[in-house]
């Protein structure tokens, strides 16, 4: 290797220069343009290799990408750049949401079940986001033609929601208040819808498949 | 950007311009302005353009030939102006209107001068030298001029510096939704609540239903000819199941198949079969 | 002032990672706002000062600047970047900068006032270069008959030329010095001069700073 005919030093504050002021990423033909010196590849390739090493440890890191180098913020840093942006963060569709609240509170429940509560077909990129989001699994299968998967909820998915367990999620609409919203007077003189009954509901998931849109008068 | 050499006229700020130089004629660098006022024919326009307008070539007249800005003289001034506007009106006519206008000014000014001043006793302010308002309109711009020359020499971003600007890898660091228990409890009442408007729609499914449990309940009755009210649900099955037997029961009550009766209030309901009627 | 409850390494590093990490200047408020510790200004301040020192010595400096703070290259090194990008931005023609320095030092002003000051007509293509930039926008009108625009210039204006407020922009060359420019034995030798002479004139130009053509005729 040829002896660097310009002082390192000063070469790296050229190459740091150029790249913290470039939106994009330079490759190396455009960096050893920088220099008025004839720089091999294999110099400037050292230069930058050193240039990283000086910024270990710091909330940004230059890294060599498909079209060239350039200084990027660390994953583990994103949290200050997401600060940055007060955008909204992103949220899930109500699809996914009832998905989950469906899973939480009834589970365990295949498919068919989500599907009959909602009325209309769960997507597999729904269960999918869940599932990848870690909050859902498969907890086995219902023993009934086509077997199908029987979902619930995962330890990390309470760790996310700072639960310490399920019957910390907020209690549901008692079924006395659900049936008054629908037809008040009729249930406040039904004895035999007791709020028992409700929580047990709540804690066994329903044997096949229940039309969601069944609650209805006709 | 294009647009801004045009509005330098074109010639002057293609060319890396030479702070110093009063013009560029084809391109070379013009350092002074001939004395002798004798301008080459083909370059009056470019000289002239070089000019910000009367107020810059009257400066540049006073300070030229170190003219004393607050004694001008006027007659001297006003000849160079004139050569200079003569020459602009044969070639650039559409450049001449404000320079004709100062012109004028300039014309006019000397002959106040040459006006006996009021008599002091009779006039009880100081008679105002006709050039002040001259002085003050050429200070003025000058300030203006000089103003304008340090703003540009402030480090001007893309020409003097450049912001930073890292990158951020958004594919990588793929941002999760945030959920808390609320959420899901909001969820979940927004599920009730669509059930209820979307029931409509539903109409069929929904009276095949009720209709099922009102068969299923006729047939337990058949049986028995009569039950406790409470008997009739089944609890395991869910809520919908709940409302949907509900619904049948009071269904077969309105259409006379069954008799719902209470002996006293929280007493228990019996549902029977209403004699004489039958269910195929 | 308060011992500061977070490393101040770590805290510039933050700061550093966001400040990198930002197209536009960021303000106090917002690099608090990195922080879940409740900084005052004074300490984030300081660390600001801090980090601007670390980067002594570099091709790139933080600056502040009217909307905050941020990083940009030092204009010695300009010249690295140009390699990068031989494009020059264009040059402004002195129309411009003209009616530039009579809006940041008059505003707000009309481009009747402009056109007083400097004699000649204002092209559109001017304020339209102005106003592309992002450098001058409208304020509202002056009540007088045909409602002329009021021009000032805007917070990007100070944020481009590296001011922090108005009162930064480069004090005005003072009549007195103006007149002194050329012959200054000439001034102080006139009789006729006096300066009171002067002042009156001054005074005259500061009175009425926006002359109507009119006035010529006194």
């Amino acid at each position: 290797m040829e002896a660097l005919s310009i002082d390192p030093k000063q070469a790296k504050l050229i190459l740091e220069t150029a790249l913290l002021a470039s939106q994009e990423p330079l490759s190396l033909v455009q960096l050893k343009r920088l220099f008025d010196e004839d720089l091999d590849a294999d110099t400037v390739r050292r230069l930058l290799d050193d240039l990283r090493s000086d910024w270990d440890g710091r909330g940004v890191e230059l890294v060599s990408v498909a079209s060239g180098w350039r200084f990027q913020t660390r994953p583990q840093y994103q949290h200050v750049v997401d600060r940055l942006n007060p955008q909204r963060p992103p949220k899930y569709s109500r699809a996914v949401m009832e998905t989950l609240a469906i899973i939480a509170y009834r589970q365990p429940v295949t498919r068919g079940d989500i599907e009959d509560i909602r009325g209309v077909s769960v997507a597999s990129t729904v269960l999918k986001a869940l599932e990848g989001r870690g909050w859902v699994e498969s907890l086995g299968h219902r023993e009934v033609p086509g077997r199908p998967v029987l979902y619930g909820t995962t330890r990390q998915f309470l760790d996310d929601l700072s639960l310490r367990a399920l019957d910390e999620l907020p209690p549901l609409e008692e079924m006395g208040n659900l049936l008054d919203r629908i037809q008040p007077e009729l249930v406040s003189r039904s004895p035999g819808v007791s709020s028992e009954a409700d929580d047990e509901v709540v804690a066994v998931s329903d044997e096949d498949a229940v039309p969601g849109d069944a609650s209805l008068e006709n | 950007m294009v647009e801004l050499t045009l509005i330098d006229g074109g010639v002057a700020a293609e060319v890396e311009r030479d702070a110093s130089a009063v013009a560029h004629v084809y391109g070379r660098p013009v350092h002074e302005v001939p004395t002798d006022l004798y301008i080459p024919p083909e370059a009056l326009e470019i000289i002239l353009e070089s000019f910000e307008g009367p107020l810059d070539l009257l400066l540049y007249l006073i300070r030229r030939h170190n003219l004393d800005v607050l004694d001008i003289p006027m007659a001297e001034l006003t000849r160079q102006y004139l050569v200079y506007v003569e020459g602009m009106r044969h070639r650039y006519l559409e450049l001449a209107a404000e320079y004709l206008l100062m012109a004028a000014v300039l014309i006019e000014i000397k002959s106040r001068m040459l006006l006996p001043k009021p008599d002091a006793a009779t006039d009880e302010s100081e008679p105002e030298d006709p050039r002040a308002e001259l002085v003050r309109r050429l200070l003025e711009y000058e300030q203006m001029k000089l103003a304008a020359e340090r703003l540009d020499r402030l480090p001007q971003p893309g020409r003097d510096f450049s912001t930073v600007l890292v990158a951020t890898e958004p594919g990588q660091f793929l941002r999760v939704p945030d959920v808390n228990p609320e959420d899901l409890r909001q969820a979940w009442l927004g599920l009730l609540a669509r059930a209820r408007m979307t029931r409509h729609h539903k109409v069929t499914r929904e009276q095949l239903s009720v209709r099922e449990h009102m068969s299923r309940i006729l047939r337990t009755l058949k049986e028995r000819s009569y039950a406790e009210f409470t008997e009739l649900f089944d609890p395991d099955r869910g809520v919908p199941e709940l409302v949907v037997t509900l619904l049948a029961v009071l269904e077969l009550g309105k259409e006379y198949l069954v008799s719902i009766t209470q002996q006293a209030a929280f007493a228990p309901i019996y549902v029977s079969v209403k004699d004489g009627s039958s269910f195929d």
